[in-house]
């Protein structure tokens, strides 16, 4: 065997190095690293490693500033998903994922594979799915190809998730003309494990296996720019990266596979193969733990013919994982992917090199200093430019152009309003048989552990118009809705895990964008003990120049001692009716500003944390004492909005008073000021007289019963007739989608 | 009662399954494996659980039903032992011959998981002895392929011989089109074997078993169960 | 030797795809489009080199498996 | 005139369903299977009378319906 693999010319290598989206200075630093010019696997290597989607490299300095820490924080940032505790012995791994470009090519199989790849980098970890999420980002429906977009991606997700058998209980969706041609499709799931049954990545054991299972490796998904590359062969067509297609028969295989050698104690480090499949998983593993790995690529199972050192290493097929088992225990490990019909292959060995060295027909291929590889990666604090502020809208200076019967038929049944059955009834949200709040039956799914009393409440959310508007405020927004949201059914939230979606971070105004969010993120998190322990980033999100809105996604994790304090949405006769938290008739961005008055503007509603904790607390007090029949966070659409939801979820109507003076009526109805919540109780006055020991603002607002809204002016609007208008627009929209 | 599961690779409502069946009889049923060859003596019900068995390539249920145990199932049936098939069961069920006809996709062409009501077509069946007859429940359904499709001859003959033991229905319990949601032929929503102890469903009662979770309505179908064969065992 | 099993839904079974598919056809402008049948192919690469034993093997395996004969018929052909 | 359109996974895709297949038809004994790929296939009912002008109209209509070619192949012929 050769000491150096087959080196690239000079002039070929900085060339292709370019193509890989390597910036000059960077290749230099391959460059001094290796001490030579690379091989062209090795500057495969270099590229995927250092991209931004691998490296973080214009992020990482900005999500320093998240906070990640807490008593019951098991596992932060940095490994497959975060970790946290939630009692009893039981930790709750989670994360989100963006699958945004492989989704507007492959509307389904973009999706399905994102599902996927978020399933495996929770089990990995020893945890059992228990939940799927799915926050999405549509164009507007009739933006060119944008129905077939909605329909694959929502049939993806579907496909994906019913048939591994972990429900989806919930998710969002927005709509916006600046998703046109960049949809947002950020998947999470959730998974239970014990606690003390953590798996981690970080290798260890000179001399351990290194084992491959899963499905074969093809050619999929490798990096686009090797398609204009005549360096392997010529035959282009066979060698063409092909999309990844996602197959959750083996993925299901897998997980109960991995769960059962979990099970043992075989297992030394276990990686999902994702992005950039066996570099990451290989150079993370080995760097983690300060090893070095060797593979013998010849034995990688492969599905398709011919394939280079190059291709194996860079493709991404799915459904594969990589583990360093420990010495002897290899058959423990093949009897059980046998018995669940899987490839299994030892692939290599760790080493005390520190270097990653790979074979493929007796030639070596790569030899790379791992240390490097991680600590001289790019990292750029690129220049970030304001947001500049929008003006504070006066309520009382917007005139009112329908009032506000037609204003909430209209909204109940806009896009960012209406039903989301249309989806939901796609996701089988029951599997498992421990769902016990539905999608649409409260602000936050609740699935109870098996054999436990313990649930967990679980919600994504995201402003994305109040983050274009103030980029700060829209990320402390986002995570104050998801622990609003958590907390409106009786949980309490204990962490996040967020999804940034961002423009070019080249640009100084995305850049600052992103600045500004993760700085109202950290101040919200703070404020509110609820920490990132996991997260993506998704950059240039941007076609034909124009960026997507700032959507830092964020997914939350709250827990409930027990499944039976849950409360839901759904309004039911004879209760009060109480608004919890200070109204102010905030417009600036609404949804009724924009519906209904035509007009995107004003500055969002700010987030004041110290009344959103303080609110938040107490209501779910309230919740726990079982004061509280039901229960809805005040968001998109204000206050109206949300009696209709309850009133819509419940199927009863309610008498609703007028608001105070001083507030235009539009603005008490319809306007979006943060930290509020609407509750149903039986005793008003105990809960308004505990309101005022508490110091949180409470009024009453009305009394439910009868099959009508009915508003101080006297109209009445049938609930019946709010909910055809809120069920109606999606199965509209997408009759035509149709089914083929 | 002495029940046992069925897991086929891509199975994925066993446990949902475990924990109806244990609600009704104190004990956690056994799982039993595809490749097996055999039960284990003395089971007096074998359950063909929900799920994606093969991932639904081909047709859903097409390859389980070629599984070794299926040899071991029919010959079980055969004997008169009971075998209930819910969803990707049931596909397996027919699939296999153990009950007539077959489960093409949705009529929407979408996978359907909502609410949907059954009305109980006869109470002196080993599954719904704990049913009123015509009662109306509520239950789940979940999948792409549950448009039940028999040809004329073999519809006349399950609806003389009594052997649809479920049919789609309103609240009011009316066999209505719209509330045949998957486009089903006279709105089956389940069958029997003559000997009525054969069911195969394609809704979920076994997600409706828990009042914490989503209600008791299934509840009386393993109950029934329970007490028919807590009598056999006698 | 490649071998083609095609499978198609029997006259008299309904044919949902089929059916949206029709529909979505005219939908789209493609006028003169009647009946429209959504079937499977399966694509069997086999050892065997003689033509009608490979034809036998594949009818086999279309009879055990890959059509289901209550609600499907098959054809096979060599590629 | 009556025309087949056949839709199969590119080469190189990933074909989960054929890979299954392929799997079960070990599982039943039946020897020498290499490689499935499944398709699916449509069978079109149409007006044209004409063959080239038929067979021209199936292939606007799988690549605007029929097949997606971002991941699928097609062939259209005249049955
Ligand atoms: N993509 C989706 N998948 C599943 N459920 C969804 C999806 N989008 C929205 N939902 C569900 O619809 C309901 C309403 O969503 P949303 O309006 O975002 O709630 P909120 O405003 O309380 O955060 C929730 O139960 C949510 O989980
Ligand atoms: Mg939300």
């Amino acid at each position: 065997m050769t000491q150096t693999p087959a080196l690239l010319a000079p002039e070929r290598a900085r060339q292709l190095a370019a193509e890989y989206g390597l910036k000059p200075d960077e290749y230099d630093r391959v460059l001094a690293i290796l001490g030579r010019a690379p091989s062209l696997c090795e500057l495969g290597i270099f590229s995927v490693m250092w991209s931004e989607h691998c490296s973080y490299k214009s992020s990482r300095v900005w999500l320093k500033e998240l906070p990640t820490k807490a008593p019951w924080v098991i596992q932060g940032p940095g490994e497959n998903a975060g970790v946290i505790d939630i009692g009893d012995g039981l930790a709750a791994v989670f994360k989100m994922e963006s699958h945004n470009h492989p989704s507007f090519i492959e509307p389904y199989q973009g999706a399905a594979t994102g599902v996927g790849g978020i399933l495996r980098d929770v089990f990995t970890m020893g945890a059992r799915p228990i939940a799927n999420l799915n926050a999405l980002r549509f164009g507007m429906p009739d933006a060119p190809r944008m129905k077939q977009v909605i329909d694959g991606v929502v049939r993806g997700i579907g496909g994906y998730g019913n048939c591994v058998g972990v429900p989806t209980v919930g998710g969002e969706v927005n709509f916006h003309p600046r998703y046109n041609g960049n949809p947002l499709v950020n998947a999470m799931t959730v998974g239970i494990a014990r606690a003390d049954r953590i798996f981690t990545a970080a290798a260890s054991g000179v001399g351990n296996p290194v084992v491959y299972v899963g499905s074969k490796t093809g050619r999929d998904g490798i990096h686009g720019a090797t398609m204009a590359s005549t360096e392997f062969t010529a035959d282009s067509e066979e060698k063409r990266p092909t999309v990844q297609i996602g197959d959750p028969f083996t993925e299901k295989l897998l997980i109960e596979a991995c769960l059962e050698l979990m099970a043992t104690d075989a297992i030394v480090a276990i990686q999902d193969m994702g992005a950039a499949g066996l570099t990451s998983s290989s150079v993370e593993m080995a760097g983690k733990g300060g090893m070095g790995i060797e593979l013998e690529l010849d034995r990688v199972p492969q599905r398709e013919t011919g394939m280079t050192a190059y291709e194996m290493m860079l493709s991404e097929s799915q459904e594969r994982m990589l583990m360093i088992l420990k010495p002897g225990r290899e058959h423990v490990a093949e009897a059980i992917f046998t018995k669940w019909e899987l490839d299994f292959a030892v692939i290599g060995h760790l080493t005390d090199t520190g270097r990653i060295v790979l074979k493929h027909k007796g030639r070596l291929e790569a030899d790379i200093e791992l240390a490097p590889l991680e600590s001289e990666a790019p990292l750029y604090r690129r220049p970030t430019a304001e947001t500049p502020r929008q003006a504070v809208l006066d309520a009382a200076a917007i005139a009112d152009p329908v009032g506000p019967e037609a204003a909430l038929l209209t909204l109940v049944g806009s896009l960012d309003l209406c039903s989301r059955r249309w989806i939901w009834d796609q996701y089988d949200s029951m599997v498992g048989g421990q769902t016990a709040r539905r999608p649409g039956a409260a602000d936050a799914a609740i699935v109870r552990i098996e054999e436990s009393r313990r649930a967990l409440a679980m919600t994504t959310d995201c402003t994305p118009r109040y983050c274009l508007a103030d980029p700060e405020e829209g990320g402390k927004q986002a995570v104050a809705e998801a622990w609003r949201n958590i907390t409106a059914t009786g949980g309490l939230p204990l962490a996040i895990t967020d999804n940034m979606n961002f423009g070019n971070p080249e640009k100084p105004e995305i850049m600052g964008q992103f600045a500004a969010a993760v700085r109202g993120m950290a101040a919200a998190c703070i404020a509110l003990d609820f920490p990132v322990v996991s997260g993506n980033v998704s950059l240039y999100n941007e076609t034909e120049g124009r960026g997507i809105l700032p959507t830092p996604a964020i997914g939350g994790v709250g827990v409930l001692d027990d499944v039976a304090q849950a409360v839901g949405l759904g309004l039911k006769p004879g209760l009060d009716l109480v608004l919890v938290g200070e109204t102010r008739g905030w417009l600036g961005q609404s949804l009724w500003l924009r519906e209904i008055a035509g007009r995107e503007d004003g500055a969002p509603p700010p987030v004041d944390l110290t009344a959103e904790r303080r609110n938040g607390d107490a209501v779910r007090g309230w919740i726990r004492q079982g004061l509280v029949a039901a229960s809805h966070d005040l968001s998109d659409g204000g206050l109206l909005v949300a009696a209709a939801e309850m009133a819509m979820a419940g199927g009863a109507g309610a008498v609703l008073d007028a608001g105070p003076a001083g507030i235009p009526a539009h603005g008490w109805w319809f306007g979006e000021d943060q930290g509020r919540y609407l509750l149903a109780v039986r005793d008003g006055d105990a809960m308004l007289a505990a309101a005022k020991a508490a110091g949180v603002p409470a009024i009453r607002i009305g009394r439910s019963g009868g099959e009508a809204l009915v508003l101080p002016g006297g109209q009445s609007i049938s609930v019946a007739k709010l909910a055809e208008a809120h069920e109606r627009t999606l199965p509209a929209l997408m009759a035509e989608a149709g089914g083929a | 009662m002495r029940a046992g599961i069925v897991l086929f690779p891509g199975t994925n409502r066993e446990r949902d399954m475990a924990l109806a069946l244990q609600r009704v009889t104190g004990h956690r049923p056994e799982m039993l494996w595809h490749r097996d060859t055999a039960l284990p003596a003395g089971t007096d019900l074998v359950v063909l659980p929900g799920g994606f068995s093969y991932g639904d390539y081909l047709r859903c249920g097409a390859m389980a039903a070629q599984s070794p145990i299926m040899q071991a199932i029919k010959a079980f049936a055969d004997q008169g032992g009971h075998v209930l098939g819910v969803c990707n069961g049931f596909q397996m069920l027919t699939e296999a011959g153990l009950l007539p006809g077959a489960l093409l996709r949705n009529a929407t062409l979408r996978f359907l998981s909502m609410d949907c009501r059954m009305r109980v077509e006869r109470t002196d069946t080993p599954y719904t002895n704990r049913f009123q007859r015509g009662q109306v429940f509520r239950s789940t359904m979940a999948h792409g392929d549950g448009n039940y499709f028999a040809d004329d001859a073999t519809l006349e003959r399950l609806e003389g011989e009594g052997l649809v033991a479920l049919r789609y229905a309103t609240p009011a319990g009316e066999a209505t089109a719209a509330a045949n949601r998957n486009g089903s032929a006279r709105n089956i929503a389940g069958i029997l074997s003559p000997n009525l102890r054969v069911l195969g469903l394609m809704p979920h009662p076994e997600n409706q078993v828990d009042p914490e979770i989503d209600g008791t309505d299934g509840l009386p179908l393993f109950e029934s169960l329970a007490a028919t064969l807590a009598t056999a065992a006698a | 030797m490649k071998v083609l099993v095609t499978v198609m839904p029997k006259a008299g079974v309904l044919d949902p795809q089929g059916k949206a598919i029709g529909h979505a056809l005219a939908g789209l402008g493609f006028a003169g489009v009647g009946e429209v049948r959504a079937g499977k192919v399966i694509e069997l690469e086999v050892a065997e080199t003689d033509a009608a034993a490979a034809k036998q093997a594949a009818e086999a395996m279309a009879r055990k498996l890959l059509a289901n004969t209550v609600i499907e018929s098959f054809r096979v052909e060599i590629a």
